[in-house]
């Protein structure tokens, strides 16, 4: 209880940081510093109707890369750590109850439409909300999807990880690019920006918005594989 | 001085020291006796020991120190004599003053441990385990007898500025009220403590324990090696009581003078151990710890200010 | 103003479920009620014009990140029986 | 009155959401209720990012028919921190996914969910 | 050149391709992975190279092609080119480390390795604040799985706390990023820095919230129960590049960000890094788990480089170079140490003693240990130095004082460890195997340890001047270690003697003194290691490193080689005295007070430096800032040297225990060390200079408390070496009081003392560990009667032993003599008589040491025994001649030195007539005395033997003996105990206080240890609750309730 009672006054001490954070919490009224940039000329100088977008993915691509990055980091360590003891229980599989017959039929239809949505929102990125990975979390859920309907199912790790690879080794040589073609490591400007507000604009910024849905989906659901394949603790 | 004429004053001082070291032992002897109501030996029993000694036949050895021991202890002894300043006859490079520079005190001081060395080896070489023990005690209680002793002497030193006891012999002259006993008495007084410690009777005799313990390096030895250690005993004894009458009792200006002062000197801690028990080793060593050491340092903040 | 009104209780209900999640002994109920404080979280991000969040928060941290729970959950209530 | 604006109430839901997050992971002992208040606190930390970007009466950041695009600057909310806050997104997704797996992992040793109990390093 | 932007694209590249490369086998992706490790180490050091040689400036690398800060951009610049090669260096290493795990593991595992390489990069690198927080969410994602790569409970929870921990500080720094955005408009740090925002209401607590993460990144005391448990139960390699590359990383993060604060910051992360560094070095001394260990000295040293980086305003240009030389020292020490510890494979420090089963181990982890501590000729030395200096010189003396309170606390526990391992008991543990790929690191890290070590002295210029041809000759010898001894001895004397050929003609008088007692006195004690069989192992790189480090002293002309001397003497005696059989809680003792007595030195030295722009020698001669204080302190630190009462408690048994040859080294040589600082400094302080009298004064009644109290306890030893030990301490006592005089006879007196210390304690010692050789015990009541088996030692300790009480005609008396004159011209008639006092039982004490092993009854099982080998004989015969000499013509050597010291002490002076010396109070001559004494000895001798001459030579047993009943066997010896009456007089001097007062101080810090320590509770949700306490707690103090 004192303990608690210490944690709570901890606590005050905390929000009264918080609280002194804001000067006197006035609200703002203009656009400052880069983001007053960012509305002013991304949309001439990447082409990208989406602004989160075009910051996401050129301005601060360098983030995102890193973003990538730990998601990838995240199946890795999964990967690594669940597997550890694996091996040799591969003997006695799990046993799955069967899934209902509506999820089953459901699935059915539902997951290639699940699928395309995840693409259109990735493929889109540019000019819409949403964007790789967003569209990758669609597409993980499409796996789940398939997981609940389909429990003994097994997904090739070998392909979700060739897929990653891909997609991954995409984004880097698109970033290389930028360093040949145009001015910068993952510049979009290694093609031409297009028309302002079509699908295919905005320089690389699809391409890249494809590898990283890509890369996305795909880890998200190597991470959901890899939890699901775990064997229960005994 | 000629070097030589020198060398035979020495002789005939040293000569004139052991048979009066020897003398004076008896006598000593004698009247302990007295006054215990025994009859002791006569005055001459010291040279017949002597004679005794030096003619015995059969000698034996226990080695290579067992012969350095003597050697040792008479060096110490006859050293002893050389560096001390015997009759103040107020030229520096006097008849009596042997090889003595000026008989300094640092040295007179420090060469008195040469004869101990040699005994305490020399009796060490015997092997007999209870001569270490003799020993051990010796060595002890003279270095607890140094510490008043130090004291007094560092006094004078200051009182005088000079390590030299012909110095401080000569500034004793002229009046009885020049010597050391009035002039500096804590000094003094300190001196005369610690002379008892020195010269080694009851009560801090334990090292010797006639009584007690009848070995040590007296019956380690016997022959040439006893007669050696008898002779030197004497002249050490003389010279201890002649320094003590230099730094305290205004020295000495003949032969007759000194044989007086140290007879009394020496009379002192005989008188005083026919009166007190004997004491334990760790006993007379607190004991310089207390009254000596305490008028040793009054002698020093006296004359240091 | 209506959207301050909606989002005071929006707010105010996001607390409440943060409360709940928090406070609740049971399991399965602080990981729902995390997802329903995410998802209202998103319909707030709606108000405050991010579309873009709004989508990643429902995708992500009320969709992916509860999925993620109760698998995990499961696998350890499963070897508690 | 004047206070109780959008952004502040979206600073205020952020901040108390994250103070919650803070006492969940101090007092709870279950580690999953630990994570949990992670996640609240991230979220708070969502909240806030957008609260930040949000000016009064204007639309998001994507340049469309509704939206000027010369009078982009004074139509739109900032950008960058929804930009940021996609990436904070992700970035807690990752270590939910972590802790949970971590989480697991120790379950198997000791069976139980008991933070305290697992005090095997100290001092 | 290759743009440092693919240091990211290439890893990541590598790290994405893994998925596809995998498929080839597990060695091809390994070989993969490390080559891109190589190359992105290439790509460093081609910037560094270029940074290096000056002709590149630095350069901005924008992502898609926009100025910042429209979007991010990294920062290639010298220290970037620095830090990110010390990053991939340690990166490449380790991974060729891990090889055997990253086998046996997943290929994830090498992903993941790569990622956290790759991100601390970034983290370098990065101008964008935001960025930052990513790649260092990406580190700690990936040390927390990498964590796992040795899976088991103990990992399993420090993952986890980890990964909290982490979280939490990255959410502060994720609030503190939106804030700063929010009040500025720009994630640039550059422009973070321009805004100034602290002046902006509010911006304070961003400045706050920012740093407070960065710095809890850094793991500060107390909050930092989450990173030890990571580095204790992670698998070594693991641990190395966490201490290693992303400490370092981290570190650099602090100094680009913390100028976003500003200067009042400043203040505030020195005294964040000073509680660091105190307190977790104070943790450490409890500590028994060698990772753990580690990992608190790790944060012990981050703590340091945080309080550099507080004051880099005031070290102005010298921030690089100090910072630059504690990091990198670190950087090789702790990774070396950690793999070791993965080789080795001893959890507990204890059972580091396996590592002796493989000698060359010793070796390495001794390089590793001495560059933390901070050696020469390693780069913490140099940096330690500087820094020390900046410090006193900007009068930050209580910063002085922390920065080494807590480097010796550091230095204990590693001390400790060290002990453990050459001394430990490691019968019972198997012996380790060792692996290629695992070696080859270490050994990289411990060479570039001294390379750079090297280097990074010639970058200062009053470094540039060190000699380190004598360190180069201990390297050859550590090379031709596996030669038999009589090469080694052979080429070993031959040096020494070769470099005095090349020294003396340029030294002044007292330094030749001091040379000739060092070097050839050294040379003299080496022709006894002739006697040794064998190979006698590791004996003469150390031995070598001792004299280099004296000659280092002697030839000294600026207070930096002076204490480079200093350190390396130090060091190598250390290693000299620990080979004894019973000598590790000595050798402890030994180098603790050695390295605290250094760190005053330094401070001290540091003061003096104040005020002038030179290291020179002579700026000791005229201390302007606190020169009372300075000069006390440099004193100190000698003293510790001379072993002064307080500071004397390692010394009996350090020189006890030593080996035979090894004793004389280091009491008749080494303690001369201290006394030659002594003359300097008191050189320095000058004659006249009434404003130090005081100093003098108390430097007098230690000096002869020393010397009564060294005699006693003497007196009360069983153990022979001790005893002389002892002595030594006593003798030591007179030299300090000697010169503590100031005046011409004090100093010739103690002149006298340190040519006749050397003489009779170098056949004392000598000849003892030549008789303990032979009878192998040092108990003085197991031995007696070697005079039958050992006449030529019997005679050398005889003479030696009267020289040392003073007798007259040896040596001896010469000082008393001067010494007495000194004492009562000074009016220090006090200690006069406390010194007289002491000379009577120094006579006891050798007394007995003579008579209980060479006299009396002869031991049954030493029936057989021989005389002292030959090869010890020479030197002692050498000497003992040297000794006559001296005793019998003394003023060959008094005039001369006379001469010397009338240089600063013209007043006074001796008059010589002939061979007679003339005070004020007396003279004496030691030739007449030698000649009368002599003369008469003879001539009674002569006597004695020719009227003995038939005498019967007497059986052992042929006495009478009324026999006591033993109780112990040691009592059956009369001369067990032989002082226990005067032990019952004077038993209250011999209490000892000063050990008992260490021991105190000792379990003091001991339990403040085991107390503090109990924050640890291993919850990782207190860990949690630690660090909130210590945003709160800092946030009251810096920004105010």
């Amino acid at each position: 209880m004192i303990k608690k009672v210490f944690i709570f006054v901890l606590l005050l001490g905390v929000g009264s940081i918080f609280l002194s954070l804001s000067d006197n919490f006035k609200e703002q009224k203009e656009l400052k510093g880069i983001g007053r940039y960012y509305a002013e000329n991304a949309a001439d100088e990447l082409g990208a109707a989406n602004l989160v977008t075009a910051v996401v993915v050129t301005y601060r691509g360098l983030d995102t890369l890193g973003e990538v990055s730990i998601l990838f980091l995240t199946s890795a360590i999964l990967g690594f750590i669940l597997s550890l003891k694996k091996t040799g229980s591969e003997d006695d599989k799990q046993v799955f109850l069967p899934a209902s017959e509506i999820l089953v039929t459901a699935s059915k239809v539902m997951i290639p439409i699940i699928f395309i949505f995840g693409a259109y929102v990735f493929i889109n990125g540019h000019l819409t909300p949403g964007g790789g990975f967003q569209g990758g979390a669609i597409i993980a859920s499409a796996i789940v999807l398939s997981i609940l309907a389909k429990p003994e199912s097994k997904i090739s790790h070998s392909f979700i990880s060739t897929i990653e690879s891909i997609a991954g080794i995409g984004f880097i040589g698109a970033g290389i690019l930028g360093i040949v073609l145009a001015s910068g490591f993952l510049d979009n400007r290694i093609m031409e920006l297009g028309t302002f507000g079509t699908l295919i604009s905005a320089g690389a910024i699809p391409i890249i918005y494809i590898f990283v849905g890509m890369k996305v989906g795909a880890e998200l659901t190597s991470i959901l594989v890899n939890l699901k394949e775990t064997k229960n603790i005994e | 001085m000629n070097i030589y004429v020198k060398l035979a004053y020495t002789l005939l001082g040293l000569l004139i020291v052991i048979n009066w070291g020897m003398l004076m032992g008896a006598t000593m002897r004698k009247i302990g006796a007295r006054m215990a109501g025994r009859h002791g030996i006569p005055f001459h029993q010291p040279w017949i020991n002597l004679l005794k000694n030096f003619s015995t036949r059969t000698t034996i050895t226990h080695g290579i120190m067992y012969y350095l021991g003597p050697v040792f202890r008479l060096s110490g002894g006859v050293g002893l004599f050389l560096f001390m300043p015997m009759v103040f006859t107020g030229a520096v490079d006097g008849p009596w003053t042997n090889f003595s520079f000026e008989g300094d005190l640092v040295l007179i001081l420090y060469f008195q441990v040469f004869g101990m060395l040699g005994m305490a080896l020399g009796a060490g070489e015997g092997g007999h385990p209870y001569s270490a023990m003799g020993i051990a005690r010796g060595l002890a209680q003279h270095a607890a007898v140094e510490l008043p002793l130090t004291l007094a002497i560092v006094s004078i030193a200051i009182q005088y500025d000079t390590l030299s006891i012909y110095k401080i012999v000569e500034a004793q002259q002229g009046s009885i009220l020049n010597w050391v006993l009035f002039t500096n008495p804590f000094a003094a007084a300190a001196i005369i403590l610690a002379m008892l410690g020195a010269l080694g009777h009851s009560p801090f005799n334990l090292v010797k324990a006639p009584n007690e313990i009848l070995i040590g390096p007296a019956t380690e030895y016997e022959g040439t090696y006893l007669g050696f250690m008898m002779t030197a005993g004497a002249v050490i004894h003389v010279m201890e009581a002649v320094l003590f009458m230099n730094l305290v009792f205004g020295g000495a200006n003949s032969w007759l003078e000194l044989i007086v002062k140290s007879f009394l000197i020496y009379f002192w801690s005989v008188f005083v151990g026919m009166v007190f028990p004997r004491f334990k080793i760790e006993q007379s060593i607190t004991w310089f710890f207390k009254v000596p050491f305490v008028l040793g340092v009054l002698a020093i903040l006296m004359y240091s200010f | 103003m209506i959207y301050i009104i909606l989002s005071v209780f929006l707010g105010l209900f996001i607390m409440v479920m943060a409360i709940v999640a928090v406070q609740t002994d049971n399991l399965k109920v602080a990981i729902i009620a995390t997802g329903i404080v995410s998802l209202f979280a998103s319909i707030m991000f709606l108000i405050y014009a991010a579309p873009d969040v709004a989508m990643t928060e429902a995708a992500i941290g009320s969709g992916l990140s509860t999925i993620i729970f109760f698998y995990v959950l499961n696998k350890i209530r499963k070897s508690n029986d | 009155m004047q206070y109780l604006t959008l952004q502040n109430i979206g600073f205020a839901t952020g901040f108390i959401l994250i103070l919650i997050g803070i006492w969940g992971f101090l007092t709870q002992k279950n580690i999953i209720k630990i994570i949990i208040s992670f996640a609240l606190f991230d979220t708070g930390t969502h909240l806030l990012l957008v609260a930040v970007a949000y000016i009064k009466d204007r639309t998001a950041p994507i340049i469309d028919s509704s939206v000027n695009s010369a009078n982009a600057v004074n139509e739109i909310v900032d950008p960058v921190p929804h930009a940021l806050a996609l990436t904070a997104i992700v970035i807690g997704l990752g270590i939910t996914a972590l802790m949970l797996t971590f989480t697991l992992k120790l379950f198997k040793h000791k069976k139980s969910l008991d933070i305290t109990k697992y005090k095997d390093l100290k001092w | 050149m290759v743009d440092p932007i693919h240091i990211i694209s290439s890893a990541l590249g590598v790290a994405f391709a893994i998925g596809i490369v995998g498929k080839l086998g597990k060695n091809v992706t390994i070989a993969v992975m490390l080559s891109t490790l190589a190359f992105m180490a290439f790509i460093s050091l081609q910037w560094f190279m270029a940074f290096f040689s000056g002709e590149q400036e630095t350069t901005q690398i924008f992502t898609a092609g926009f100025k910042p800060p429209i979007s991010i951009n990294l920062q290639m610049g010298f220290n970037e080119a620095l830090f990110t090669l010390l990053v991939n260096v340690v990166g490449l290493l380790g991974g060729i480390y891990l090889i055997d795990i990253f086998k046996k593991q997943s290929k994830n595992v090498l992903t993941v390795f790569l990622v956290l390489i790759m991100g601390l990069n970034v983290i370098i690198m990065t101008r964008d604040i935001f960025n930052l927080f990513v790649f260092m969410e990406i580190v700690s994602i990936s040390i927390a799985g990498l964590v796992f790569m040795d899976e088991n409970l103990k990992s399993s929870q420090a993952g986890l706390k980890y990964l909290i921990a982490t979280s939490v500080i990255a959410g502060m720094l994720l609030i503190g990023i939106i804030f700063a955005y929010y009040f500025t408009g720009t994630l640039n740090i550059d422009d973070l820095i321009a805004t100034n925002l602290t002046t902006i209401k509010g911006g304070g607590i961003v400045v706050f919230l920012i740093l407070i993460s960065i710095i809890l990144e850094l793991k500060p005391f107390p909050a930092n129960g989450w990173a030890l448990d990571v580095y204790e139960s992670s698998t070594p390699g693991l641990g190395a590049i966490i201490s290693a590359a992303a400490a370092t990383a981290s570190f650099f993060v602090l100094s680009k960000v913390m100028d976003i604060a500003g200067q009042e910051w400043y203040y505030y992360i020195s005294l964040i890094g000073a509680i660091t560094f105190i307190g977790s070095n104070l943790l450490g001394l409890k500590q028994d788990n060698a990772k753990r260990l580690l990992g608190y000295s790790s944060i012990g040293q981050l703590g340091l480089l945080m309080i550099i980086l507080g004051f880099r305003d005031i070290l102005g240009d010298q921030t690089p170079y100090v910072i630059f030389g504690i990091l990198v020292s670190h950087y090789f020490a702790k990774a070396g140490l950690f793999w070791l510890s993965g080789i080795v494979k001893a959890q507990k420090l204890t059972d580091w003693a396996v590592i002796r089963k493989k000698p060359f181990f010793l070796f390495l982890m001794g390089t590793f240990l001495f560059a933390l501590i901070g050696f020469p000729p390693f780069p913490s030395f140099f940096a330690k130095w500087t820094l020390v200096m900046e410090l006193v010189g900007s009068g930050n003396v209580t910063w002085v004082i922390i920065v080494l309170f807590g480097s010796m606390l550091e230095a204990v526990y590693l001390f400790r460890w060290f002990g453990y391992a050459i001394k430990g008991e490691n019968e019972h543990l198997e012996v380790f195997k060792i692996d290629l790929h695992k070696m080859i690191p270490v050994w990289i890290v411990a060479l570039a340890l001294y390379a750079v070590g090297y280097f990074t002295a010639q970058m200062t210029e009053v470094g540039a001047t060190i000699n380190f041809i004598p360190l180069a000759f201990v390297g050859v010898l550590l090379a031709i270690d596996f030669l038999p001894v009589f090469v080694k001895n052979t080429i070993a004397i031959a040096g020494m003697l070769l470099h005095f050929y090349f020294v003396y003609p340029d030294l002044d008088d007292i330094r030749l003194l001091f040379e000739v007692i060092f070097i050839i006195g050294g040379a003299l004690a080496l022709i006894a290691g002739y006697a040794y069989k064998g190979k006698r192992s590791g004996f003469y790189p150390v031995a070598i490193l001792m004299y280099a480090g004296l000659t280092g002293i002697i030839e000294a002309s600026t207070t930096l080689e002076f204490f480079y001397g200093w350190e390396l003497m130090t060091a190598g005696s250390y290693f000299l005295i620990i080979r004894g059989k019973r000598s590790m809680p000595h050798g402890l003792s030994y180098i603790l007070f050695s390295i605290g007595g250094a760190y005053a030195l330094l401070a001290g030295l540091g003061m003096a430096h104040v005020g002038h722009t030179t290291f020179g020698m002579d700026i000791l001669n005229n201390i302007q800032y606190l020169p009372v204080w300075a000069y006390a302190l440099i004193i100190i630190g000698f003293l510790t040297k001379t072993a002064a009462l307080g500071l004397h408690i390692w010394l009996p048994g350090a020189h006890g225990e030593a080996e035979s040859d090894v004793s004389p080294m280091v009491s008749a040589i080494l303690l001369k060390a201290g006394v030659f600082g002594l003359v300097l400094v008191l050189i320095g302080m000058g004659a006249e200079n009434n404003q130090y009298e005081m100093l003098t004064y108390a430097l007098g009644w230690l000096g002869a408390l020393t010397v009564i109290l060294g005699s006693i306890m003497a007196l009360f030893q069983e153990d022979a070496k001790r005893l002389l030990a002892y002595s030594s301490i006593s003798q030591l006592g007179y030299i300090v009081l000697g010169l503590a005089v100031m005046s011409h006879l004090g100093w010739l007196g103690a002149f006298t003392y340190v040519i006749n210390h050397f003489l009779y304690k170098f056949i004392l010692f000598m000849t003892l560990g030549a008789v303990v050789l032979r009878v192998g015990t040092h108990n003085m009541y197991q031995m007696g009667g070697l005079i039958k088996r050992m006449p030529i030692a019997f005679i050398a300790v005889l003479i030696s032993i009267i020289a040392l009480a003073g007798i007259p005609p040896l040596s001896g008396f010469a000082g008393k003599w001067l010494f007495y004159n000194a004492l009562i011209a000074k009016g220090w008639y006090f200690q006069g008589v406390i010194t007289f006092i002491s000379s009577g039982i120094a006579f006891l004490y050798l007394w007995r040491l003579i008579h209980t092993v060479f006299l009396g009854q002869l031991k049954d099982n030493h029936r057989n025994v021989k005389d002292i080998s030959i090869w010890f004989s020479i030197p002692i015969f050498v000497l003992l001649i040297g000794l006559l000499t001296f005793s019998f013509k003394p003023e060959w050597v008094l005039q001369p030195l006379g001469n010397m010291i009338a240089e600063f002490f013209p007043t006074g002076q001796l008059t010589w007539n002939g061979g007679t010396a003339i005070s004020q109070y007396g003279y004496w001559s030691g030739s007449v005395l030698g000649i009368t004494i002599g003369s008469i000895f003879m001539l009674i001798l002569i006597w004695l033997l020719v009227s003995t001459r038939k005498a019967h030579k007497v059986k052992q047993f042929d006495i009478t003996y009324s026999g006591e009943r033993p109780e112990r066997p040691e009592t059956t010896h009369v001369a067990y105990n032989v002082f226990e009456g005067v032990y019952k007089a004077i038993w209250i001097a011999t209490i000892p206080l000063v050990e008992t007062f260490w021991t105190r101080v000792t379990n003091l810090l001991h339990d403040t240890a085991g107390f503090t320590r109990r924050l640890y509770s291993g919850d990782g949700q207190s860990y949690m609750l630690h660090i909130v306490v210590f945003i709160v707690i800092t946030y009251l103090v810096i920004i105010g309730g």
